[in-house]
């Protein structure tokens, strides 16, 4: 290690299953991550921040079709969870996974393209904001049914399971999710196989419009996994270390056949649903108690604070991502819609 | 008459049943305090509050199982599946308990329910929020399907819906919702069933519905102008199907084209056509015709989905062959 | 109370929730039943015997048409639990329902009549042995799909508390129906909607062939009422009056407005799952097992030992009920067949 | 050739293809032990050990989302919904996901998913348990959909389907599985897309499937003895559907007569009469005919549900007056 304050690295919040020691905590099970990936964690929530306003933007101006769903302020669920991963593990998620795909390392020219609907696209301009896809870095899929892609996650850890790859499956998904019975019975599924999946329930407090206390009864959402008898853990999902280490310890546990895992990641959706939504649901004050807690500019502290990083070196990080994503854009802007007869293909092997 | 938006002519069927009728009840994610995600239940949580008009969880199956449940035991609910595609997660629900209910009872009790969906393509959802989800329900006895084309029969066929003692499916095409017309202020009741003659005619035939009823209008324009009378008949009502006023017209112009939205394979327009010729195959001078969406899923790209959806150009160019063959 | 010894009657097992408690204890929540109405849960639960050893013969004979599901072995659970009810209350449940049914009061004629396929059936011969219903006394339905009637019976219950009829919704399934989408979203409604519904699991340790460890990890499957922070309690199925006061106090919160209950009855489905099923899966001794602990043959020697009825009283009960459920089947047989004509009514009303 | 029940065709198929690749893995409830409620896997958990033929929970949603996901993963899994209904509880997984995968991606995967249903009516299960399901399916672009008649295609289709590298729905109907028929000794596939010209004649040309293709059959027979010559054709597979060798047939009887054990709205049938006369107008001499069930669920009474399916007399009966027209 060539930082100078380790030991602060290892102070980021593990919340507990008791309500009562959600306090920092030393976690133990990883081991602490070397400069290089401290730096990278950064530049790839920055690369998502960007990407996000990108998107907005793009939409703004009518370039986007349809409905389009921002994971500003989660950053650190995708990119800590993603981080945790090795090649030939796999990851689903939902129409709010444009951060979940990059994160997996999917182009940012091709994703962007995707989302405008071009030839050059991920999926060819066939599947747009909501199933961006990347077979090649183990993205595989965005699902807009929700829940639909919790039985699909468990297939592809059965996949790893039977022709033993040791690969492991993740999927992230909402907190509005758990109450679909497609999460119930992909839960019971891998739990009852002891397949190598983790299930990253992303709480950011609603569903849609909704609060999550109107949807359901329980708060904890974590709690549903013991319906499988299975390991749960709740997260500081703004902290980037923290989801990086639970991610992995679950993993870890999952590749040596312990079976799945469950974590509700603590988060907060600091955009509308999509577009359209303004946040007039939101009480006052939540989003400013929120955006305090920003996975960026806290982990940005951290870095800073650790001496990982200086001031300086972190703003050049920060124009390098937000060059980045702009040139990203600018080819992707640049390339051409798809040709018409191409909606006629792709539809069998 | 005032002048509404198709999502007007929603809310105020609505709003008017809910004040009509105490055992009218509105169930769905984000129907209440939010309006709808389409905002076509807008300011009745409001005014009818939060028993009369409730959000539910993300639970399609309990929506609609929950709605059956209640109107076998008084209530009359209207549930609202936000994306009609969403009916895939709570198929077996509408398709074998709600469908059935009635059926397996001996008629023990009558099933008033409605299911309130947001229909169709052309505005960039891709393949899971775009399809044209009436043509899964089309081989599944028991459930009565409503296609509005317009903010008048928007209004009046959901008002006939929440009366009807029936399961009743109603599909709203999301790119009518903003589209303007008369909607008629006295009760308005648009009986299910009745087909409407949206245009007449007397060269051909066509019947369309939904966005593809306004498209055929625009296309039966363009070939006025070169000479060709086209009639229109939008059967408003998939299921019953008023077959006597298209088998009318058909036997009038002799061709028949239907214009649908959504592949040919199991859809309504081949089962028109074959209804048609079973009734009315003397009256036929050439071959009854469909114009469809083609047999893939719905892309995302604007220039996929434009040539996917049949457009006005396309259409014309269809009835013009057909007219001229 | 004209018997003489009901300290007797009030010692049947509660299985508590913790798991080294299982053991006889005093209920006190409900009050003692009347002579008159301990007779008949006894008369009711014999008739549901004879009814399914007649349904058996019959299907051997031919005379009933598709599949067919017993409940034997099963009849405290319906009777215990309908016979905690009021009028106006409703019940659903499945395929394997004939016994509720009947507990709920539906005549044996005409039930008998509907699996025969005859015109005078409940449903006039549409329905048969899976989809017996009654309206006219509160059986709202036999679902065949599982888990579909779940979210049904929430809608019974939501019905209650909008009209304020005071009624309560109950709904009978077996333990792999928790495995089902439905069971999670209709639970997970009934709950934050707070509506009078009991859900009454009857755990047969078995769904078809499959024990239930083969298909989830979770062996107490009361448990999984705490994913929708609803009360649940075991009781044991087997024993008429523990399952009536279990059903009656979660059916008087219910009419409190406290909302849902789930019980889970453990049981045993003494037949095979159905006709064609020899039961070859069963473990040596299970079967005897539970034939040992037979509910009838359990609540009669109860009966006895607490004076309620002599050894001649109830071998008359059993004479009487048989006769009943063989003079019901005569007449049953006895209808014709509903005119071919009739398929083409009730589609629509 | 081996004379083997239909079931047994089924049963051999899965054998063969578990023993050829390893890739190859079933699942569903009770198929495992148990050998499946109808029996079709007997032996194959024995055989092939309880990795490679999995019991699951009552889940379809996840069985067939699982078989979905390990398909795009290396796996070949057949997923095995025990009755057809139950598509119903995971419809949105089999029209929405595994059906829609491959073009979402823009083709990055392939997604050789088989699933098998007991499908059709007949036998007494009632309205749900009973239903032609293959016509859920046709408006829904990505799914190859086989109905085989006879143990054979029983056979020689679900060995296709488990190669092909697409979602493919087995329709396996419950009345045939204790029919008996040849079954090829060598490899034995058919082809999907290959109708089966099942009899020649020249009077009439029939299409029908599974237990209608059998009853047609019958009924083919009862007219050959008045003097009436029927061709029948057997599809085999909906989608891809073998318009050509129907057209063909068409070309040379002059008229179309489709039997179906479904209600006509949204059938195959009504799909059949649309391709054919859009295609081969000029052919038909006259009108083509419909033989469906009727327009509501499925009874249970023997009474009933025997007057609801097409018999052999009702099919001779249609036919005759088809040819005699
Ligand atoms: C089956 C289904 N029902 C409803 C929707 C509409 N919908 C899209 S996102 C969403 C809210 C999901 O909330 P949550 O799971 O918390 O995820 P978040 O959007 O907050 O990331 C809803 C209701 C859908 N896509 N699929
Ligand atoms: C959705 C669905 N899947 C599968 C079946 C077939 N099936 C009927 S009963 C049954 C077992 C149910 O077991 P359990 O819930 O324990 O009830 P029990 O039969 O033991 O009373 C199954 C799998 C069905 N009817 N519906
Ligand atoms: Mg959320
Ligand atoms: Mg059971």
């Amino acid at each position: 290690m060539s930082y100078s304050n380790a030991a602060f690295l290892n102070k980021h919040t593990v919340i507990s299953d008791d309500e009562n020691t959600e306090e920092l905590q030393p976690v133990s099970t990883v081991a602490l991550p070397e400069l290089g990936l401290l730096l990278d964690l950064q530049r790839r929530m920055l690369e998502i921040r960007f990407f996000e306003d990108e998107v907005m933007r793009l939409f703004m101006l009518n370039l986007v079709r349809g409905s389009t769903h921002l994971c500003t302020g989660q950053e650190a669920v995708s990119v800590g969870a993603c981080s945790a991963l090795r090649e030939g593990d796999t990851m689903t998620c939902t129409y709010r996974g444009h951060g979940a795909v990059l994160a997996m390392g999917a182009p940012l020219d091709r994703t962007m393209a995707e989302i405008l609907g071009k030839a050059e696209g991920l999926c060819r301009g066939k599947g747009g904001s909501m199933h961006l896809t990347d077979l090649s870095v183990g993205a595989l899929g965005s699902f807009a049914i929700v829940g639909a892609h919790l039985p699909f996650a468990t297939g592809a850890a059965l996949s790893a399971q039977q022709l033993e790859t040791g690969a492991v499956s993740i999927a992230f998904f909402g907190d509005a999710t758990t109450n679909i019975g497609a999460f119930h019975e992909a839960l019971n599924l891998a739990a009852v196989w002891k397949l190598p999946v983790v299930f990253i329930c992303e709480n950011n407090l609603y569903g849609e419009y909704s609060p999550l206390a109107s949807t359901t009864p329980v708060e904890r959402l974590a709690d549903r996994a013991a319906s499988y008898a299975m390991t749960a853990q709740r997260v500081d999902g703004n902290d980037v270390l923290a989801v990086r280490d639970a991610v992995g310890a679950a993993v870890a546990r999952a590749r040596d056949g312990e079976g799945p895992t469950m974590l509700e990641a603590l988060t907060y959706r600091q955009k509308g649903h999509s577009r359209t939504d303004a946040g007039a649901y939101r009480p006052p004050g939540e989003l400013e108690e929120w955006l305090a807690r920003d996975p960026i500019a806290r982990f940005e502290r951290l870095l800073t604070e650790a001496g990982v990083a200086s001031a300086a070196e972190l703003a050049e990080l920060l124009e390098r991502a937000e060059a980045d994503v702009r040139e990203a854009t600018e080819r992707a802007i640049a390339w051409s819609e798809p040709d018409a007869k191409q909606r006629l293909e792709d539809v069998f092997a | 008459m005032s002048e509404l938006t198709f999502r007007e002519g929603v809310t105020r069927a609505l709003a008017e049943e809910l004040e009509r009728d105490d055992r009218v009840i509105l169930l769905g994610e984000d129907v209440g305090a939010a309006g709808g995600v389409f905002q076509a239940t807008a300011g009745l949580f409001d005014r009818f509050g939060p028993r009369r008009v409730r959000d539910t969880p993300i639970s399609e199956q309990a929506i609609v199982g929950c709605a059956l449940g209640a109107s076998v035991t008084g209530l009359r609910p209207v549930a609202e599946i936000m994306f009609a595609d969403f009916a895939g997660v709570c198929f077996d629900q509408i398709a074998n308990q709600l469908a059935k209910y009635r059926y397996m009872t001996g008629g023990q009790a009558s099933v008033p329910v409605t299911i309130r969906m947001a229909n169709g393509g052309g505005v960039g959802f891709a393949a899971q929020h775009s399809q044209s989800v009436e043509n899964w329900f089309l081989n599944v006895p028991g459930l009565k399907i409503c296609v509005p084309g317009t903010p008048a029969d928007a209004y009046g066929l959901l008002k006939a819906a929440i009366r009807d003692d029936n399961p009743v499916l109603v599909f709203e095409h999301k790119r009518l919702y903003p589209e303007r017309g008369p909607v008629p202020d006295d009760d308005g009741l648009v009986e299910l069933g009745k087909a409407a003659v949206v245009r007449t005619g007397s060269d051909l035939t066509v019947v369309a519905t939904q966005l593809m009823r306004q498209r055929a209008l625009a296309a039966a324009e363009v070939l006025a102008a070169e000479g060709i009378d086209v009639e229109i008949v939008d059967p408003r009502t998939l299921v019953p199907l008023d077959l006597e006023t298209i088998v009318d017209s058909v036997a009038k112009t002799g061709r028949l084209v239907c214009v649908q939205e959504c592949p040919p394979g199991g859809s309504w327009g081949a089962t028109v056509v074959a209804a048609v010729i079973e009734q009315a195959w003397e009256s036929l001078d050439l071959r009854p015709r469909l114009v469809s969406g083609d047999e893939t899923p719905i892309p995302y790209a604007g220039s996929l989905e434009d040539a996917w959806l049949p457009s006005v150009d396309r259409i014309a160019g269809e009835l013009r062959d057909a007219a001229s063959e």
